[in-house]
């Protein structure tokens, strides 16, 4: 692949994705829209492990920011737009208060840690039923945009592309040499001069404000939110399967891998209607082990080998 | 005049003519991986493969098309998205779920696609979410919604204490599992029961959610001496709640379970021996209703087992309903269809005649009533209502053996 | 996840945890047998049933290194098992616990030789996902089988009670403790006393060096996972013969275990035996209270991060 | 006055007295050996000066400005560096974008500056196929990117820990004369721990020994090397 191809395949791909709507009926765009949702979680997921943190809390950073967008929208009537804004606010307002204790942990404790503030942010909506309506969730009076499939697909894009500008932003700045070398090693990493906290403190409340956008997105596109739906623990493993199908540390990866399995299960599920979960668990199975680096890992050192050998 | 008459009949001719070809698509979304919507999935086909064998509707074939919804909410939206506009059904049916239904609603409003709904009882939500008519008179709702259920309880409950003299409840306590189910069967008995008769209820974690022990609620219900004790969790709770109350020795003069359905091997169970239960279908009543023996012998002639749950006689039931209601509208045009739906009278397998009346807030709800029926032999018989009771009530409880 | 492993596996170790959560069970017990002497029961028979199903999960991790997500569906897959030797042979669960543990350690090591060997080297996320394949494959495959109904058993000694003063509780649950205690009191024996454990342990700490003085890694791999697999399978078993079993119910199960994996810190069986009974103690209390039931879930949870809270402070003081 | 400065600096872990009662200072131009037998701890005390670890006990002073409690990285900004002995280049990124954290971090640089710079330090070390992916280089040249890492800081001091290990003679002799010329061109105090002692003879003015954590010798390498402590410390540390 030359550079220029490299160049203008975003916007291609970007393109297609934009003008979809006006080639597509509205079931490919409604199955569109929820692989959008997952693909943007997973990008956000990625941001973060690019600083070595495994975060196991996508979900509940993402429930968050659903019930951010719900109840701003019924208690403080805010309009649909604002009150994606404010969830993503939320989401990053209770990143950064914790960051302070839990970003000083690392690895399989970091990694437990969020997931159980993911378990717990659900116990209090689910227990605090006053204010967020329990367990039987919260109906949003009307969508976004009245429902039209077209634009909802466009705000689901949207969180996607929101979610890619803000990891090619990552990538571009001098935030990918403090994530990377705070990755590589700590002790190397603050010799350089880098204060760990803080840029550890940037990733993780960016991809929470992240997270909770597409949340909130998310509810104002489904017009419901309850904690069993919302706070899913396959809000988190699915997007962390994507982005290492696809292949982790890049953009593209994640998307790929969203892509992939998104498709992959709404495809198992029409040829195969009983026992598609099956097939799509076999083959989590065979591409990590076939293909460990990602679709897209793998792409990048053929390329890297082809570069060695001319 | 005569001219105008010619034209209309003529339009006719060729509307019936083109209905003619090709066959009657019926869309239908359930959550597969789960045993009742399976089971829905499966009386469906068996009702559908019946009305073909008997000629069809109108001379045409029934054809059921069926959409996973994985009990989540998007894949319900791309559910009916995909029914709507890639299969172009001429009628919808299906559901369980109420997250799922009320994620549905908005894009069922959009296409306005006559639909009966064989689940979804969750009021707050769904029947909210759907508004009033006429905005929603293509929704019939053949599921009771929560509140129904919970009158039904309170007028059989009257019945049964009115024609059993020594059954005397003045004490009710409700152990629920806490999530969504459970919470509105709370709050619904709660608003219902809590004006006659004392009641108070606990939580408890369901073991479908992982959970594994009930002694806090069932220590909560032992202090409380209930003369009612019910419990509305799922199938996984039903035999360890009663293990664990026969360790506690926790004996109430009734013992109800309201889950969805019960596992099929608990009627093996000496101890589920005189508990009594909730539902709206149950094999006893093939003894009262040809209709329900009908149904239930050719289920176990195409699936090898009989039903889990009412579910499947719900699903049925919505397919003869719909067949039913385009013979009498003479096709499947909407606003016809939906008046020959509105005048349903269907013998069903639950043991009684379904018609369309208006709830609380929609025009068209189906099924009100429930039953209660009590494990005896390990079979269920339906003790109330009375129409259709099939043995004599056991009261008290017999405390464990 | 790949911790370096400080502490020796086998050894509690003169760590303050054991030390601080003894002092809260006491307190905890004190508070409890005054006011409610039966959430004491319960808390220590649920900590049992944790502590049973997590310590396998221990063993895998603390030795080969693997964060295993199908921990709790090889658990299902024994349970069903089981149920069919009591179905259609009629085979007690307490009978049918050595021939269900003996084919889920087979099973165990075809599971490692077809996957988790090829990933071993692979970075831990990957692992992770490997077996979360694995978790969605099993339980569904199950769910395809025997569809998502639950079934059970229905055994009359379950229901065993015991009464003290007026109030009765049920008593079979210590089943779990007993196994719990036995699970790890067996381990640290092998680990400690075998050939084979000493070898298992060495592995563990430092593959490498084990390698250097002539132990078969690979080998060792394999033995332990399939003995964890048979032992969760041996617990599996134990689970049926109460609770009710159906395709997704295992999930729950490795979550909680990997939890307390975690609190006990990654190698430390017997840590999994307090951890498991503050937890379960906690649990059962806050269930006692009425009408916050349901804020049960999240004790839990705050514990551990509590725990893990203290522990990195502490560990960053030295 | 030196650039840095310790004094009765003493590191404890548990039982072990890794850093017992240092005090040395190193000034700007100077290149000095720190040299031991294994375990001595000549290692955690470059981690104490460089903020890896905090000092049981004992002060360290930079510039004047005690920074004893000063984060690592602050150190790093103040004018500290060092190298490591287990090396780990950042993955994913070239040879050029390995030395770019220096300036991107210590000295603030936009990317394009530090691009720059890093280009022009790894030109003056003889590091070329900047857009190499780290994975290529040799062992030499990992070397040089690692000396070239730490020189990004612009430090006025700068720690070398074992860099000449895994290098043959001429490739030792060329990374002495480079770690030389950058001393006397940008007037750092450099120290320099290393295990062969030609490195030793011919690289410093000046050297420590440490044994147990003590110093047991300071002088020129002629003076220290005839030090029967010394010699008995490495007989008993080789024996």
């Amino acid at each position: 692949m030359t550079k220029a191809v490299r160049r203008f395949l975003p916007v291609v791909v970007i393109a297609a994705a934009v003008v979809f709507p006006f080639m597509a009926g509205p079931y490919p765009l409604a199955v569109a829209q929820s692989v959008l949702i997952s693909m943007a979680l997973a990008v956000s997921w990625d941001m973060l492990l690019r600083s070595g943190q495994i975060s196991f809390g996508i979900a509940g950073f993402f429930g968050i920011g659903a019930y951010g967008a719900a109840l701003t929208t019924l208690k403080l009537s805010a309009s649909p737009i604002i009150s994606i804004l404010l969830a993503g606010a939320c989401s990053a307002a209770v990143a950064f208060m914790l960051g302070f204790v839990i970003l000083r942990l690392r690895k399989v404790y970091f990694a437990i840690t969020t997931l159980a503030l993911a378990e717990i942010f659900q116990v209090i909506i689910h227990n605090w039923g006053d204010f967020t309506g329990g367990p039987e969730g919260i109906v949003l009076p009307s969508l976004i945009f009245n429902g039209d499939a077209r634009s909802l697909y466009w705000l689901a894009l949207a969180s996607v592309l929101l979610a890619c500008a803000l990891s090619a932003l990552f990538q571009r700045s001098r935030l990918r040499f403090a994530l990377t070398a705070v990755r590589n090693n700590e002790v190397s990493a603050r010799s350089s001069g880098i204060a760990i906290f803080s840029y550890l403190m940037i990733a993780f409340v960016t991809t929470s404000f992240l997270q909770g956008i597409i949340g909130g997105i998310h509810v104002q596109i489904y017009g419901y939110a309850s904690p069993d739906s919302v706070f899913d623990a396959n809000y988190t493993l699915l997007p962390l399967a994507m982005a290492l199908l696809g292949g982790t540390y890049s953009t593209p990866g994640p998307v790929l891998g969203a892509v992939l399995l998104g498709v992959a299960s709404e495809y198992l599920k029409l040829k195969i209607p009983y026992g598609h979960l099956v097939v799509y668990g076999i083959i989590i199975v065979l591409v990590i082990l076939l293909l460990p680096a990602g679709l897209y890992g793998q792409y990048r050192k053929r390329v890297k080998a082809r570069a060695a050998h001319a | 005049m005569r001219k105008a008459f010619v034209a209309i009949a003529c339009f006719a001719l060729i509307g019936a003519a083109a209905f003619a070809q090709g066959v009657i698509k019926l869309g239908a979304n359930w959550p597969l991986g789960d045993v009742s919507g399976m089971e829905c999935s499966k009386a469906a086909q068996l009702a559908v493969d019946e009305i073909n064998k008997a000629g069809g509707v109108l001379g045409k074939q029934l054809q059921l098309v069926v959409v996973d919804d994985e009990g989540k909410g998007d894949k319900g939206v791309a559910a009916i998205e995909k029914l709507a506009t890639v299969d172009k059904v001429d009628v919808l049916l299906g559901g369980i779920a109420s997250g799922v239904a009320v994620a549905q609603v908005p894009i069922m409003k959009k296409y306005q696609i006559v639909t009966v709904a064989t689940g979804a009882a969750a009021s707050a939500s769904v029947e909210k979410a759907l508004g009033p008519s006429p905005g929603s008179d293509w929704y019939f709702h053949l599921h009771p919604w929560d509140y129904n259920q919970g009158q039904s309880y309170f007028e059989g409950w009257d019945a049964i204490q009115k024609k059993y003299p020594n059954v005397k409840i003045s004490k009710i306590f409700l152990a629920y599992e806490e999530g969504a189910f459970g919470k509105s069967s709370f709050d619904a008995s709660n608003a219902i029961f809590g004006s006659r008769y004392t009641f108070d209820g606990a939580s408890f974690k369901s073991a479908l959610q992982g959970g594994s022990d009930y002694s806090a609620a069932l220590e909560a219900a032992k202090d409380f001496k209930p003369d009612l004790f019910i419990w509305a969790g799922y199938a996984q709770d039903a035999l360890p709640l009663l293990e664990q109350s026969k360790a506690m020795k926790f004996s109430p003069p009734i013992y109800l379970g309201a889950p969805p359905a019960w596992p099929t091997d608990i009627g093996k169970s000496p101890l589920a021996e005189d508990i009594m239960l909730y539902g709206m279908w149950a094999p006893s009543i093939n003894d009262i209703s040809p209709i329900s023996k009908k149904f239930s012998d050719s289920y176990v002639a195409a699936n090898g087992t009989g039903p889990t749950s009412y579910f499947a006689a719900l699903s049925y039931s919505a397919v003869y309903i719909i067949a039913d209601a385009i013979k009498r509208a003479r096709g499947t045009d909407r606003e016809k269809l939906i008046s020959a739906l509105e005048a349903t009278k269907y013998a069903s397998p639950l043991g009684e005649t379904i018609t369309f009346t208006p709830s609380k807030i929609i025009k068209h709800q189906g099924i009100k009533n429930q039953k209660i029926l009590q494990w005896q032999n390990g079979r269920q018989e339906v003790i109330w209502p009375f129409e259709v009771q099939s043995k004599p009530l056991v009261y008290p409880l017999p405390s464990w053996k | 996840m790949r911790v370096v492993v400080t502490r020796s596996i086998a050894r509690p170790g003169r760590t303050w945890q054991p030390v601080l959560l003894i002092a809260l069970t006491v307190i905890g017990t004190a508070a409890i047998s005054v006011w409610k002497p039966t959430a004491l029961v319960y808390g220590v028979q649920r900590a049992g049933l944790y502590a049973a199903v997590a310590i396998p999960m221990a063993l895998i991790l603390g030795i080969v290194h693997i964060v295993n997500l199908a921990h709790g569906e090889l658990m299902m897959v024994a349970a069903y098992l089981s149920y069919f030797a009591a179905r259609l042979l009629g085979l007690d669960p307490f009978v049918s616990l050595v021939p269900v543990a003996v084919v889920m350690a087979i099973f165990g090591l075809l599971v490692y030789l077809l996957t988790v060997k090829h990933a071993l080297k692979a970075p831990e996320l990957n692992q992770l996902i490997l077996t979360f394949g694995l978790a969605i494959a099993l339980s569904q495959t199950v769910n395809l089988m025997f569809t998502s109904q639950s079934w059970k058993l229905s055994l009359g000694y379950v229901s065993a009670s015991a009464t003290v003063g007026d109030v009765s509780f049920g008593v079979f649950d210590f089943v779990y403790v007993a196994a719990a205690i036995a699970l790890a009191a067996g381990l640290q024996l092998f680990l400690k006393r075998t050939r084979m454990g000493k070898a298992a342990l060495a592995v563990g700490q430092n593959p490498r060096g084990a390698a250097i003085v002539g132990i078969d890694v690979g080998k060792t791999y394999a033995f332990v996972f399939a003995l964890a697999v048979g032992l969760v399978g041996g617990v599996g078993s134990l689970f049926l013969a109460k609770q009710a079993i159906f395709p997704m119910v295992g999930g729950p199960y490795t979550m909680k275990s990997f939890c307390l994996v975690a609190m006990a810190g990654v190698g430390n069986i017997v840590g999994i035996l307090y951890c498991s009974l503050a937890l379960g103690l906690a649990e059962s209390i806050i269930d006692g209270i009425r009408g916050y039931a349901g804020w049960s879930n999240m004790v839990f949870f705050v514990i551990i991060i509590a725990t893990i809270l203290v522990r990195s402070w502490r560990e960053r003081k030295v | 006055m030196p650039d840095l400065q310790t004094f009765a600096l003493t590191k404890r872990f548990g039982g072990l007295l890794a850093v017992n009662n240092v005090s040395f200072s190193l000034g700007r131009g100077e290149i000095l050996g720190v040299i031991g037998p294994n375990g001595a701890g000549k290692t955690t005390f470059i981690n104490l000066v460089s903020g890896v670890y905090a000092p049981s006990s004992g002060r360290i002073h930079f510039k004047g400005r005690d920074i004893t409690n000063l984060a690592a990285h602050k150190r790093a900004r103040a004018g500290l560096a060092r190298t490591f002995q287990i090396i780990h280049p950042l993955e994913n990124l070239n040879v050029v974008e390995n030395v770019m954290p220096g300036f991107l971090f210590t000295r603030r640089s936009s990317l394009k500056e530090a691009r720059k710079s890093a280009e022009a330090l790894c030109g003056s070390l003889g590091l070329g196929g900047l857009d190499r992916d780290v994975s290529e280089i040799t062992m030499l040249e990992t070397k040089k990117l690692e000396i070239a890492h730490a020189l990004a800081n612009d430090p006025s001091v700068l720690f070398l820990d074992e860099v000449m290990a895994g290098l043959n003679v001429d490739e030792t002799t060329e990374v002495v004369r480079l770690v030389q010329s950058v001393a006397r061109e940008k007037n750092i105090g450099v120290g320099v721990v290393e295990h062969v002692m030609s490195v030793i003879r011919d690289l410093t003015h000046r050297v420590i020994v440490l044994e147990a954590g003590e110093i047991i010798a300071a002088g020129p390498y002629e003076e220290v090397a005839k030090n029967p402590r010394v010699i008995a410390a490495y007989l008993g540390g080789a024996a």
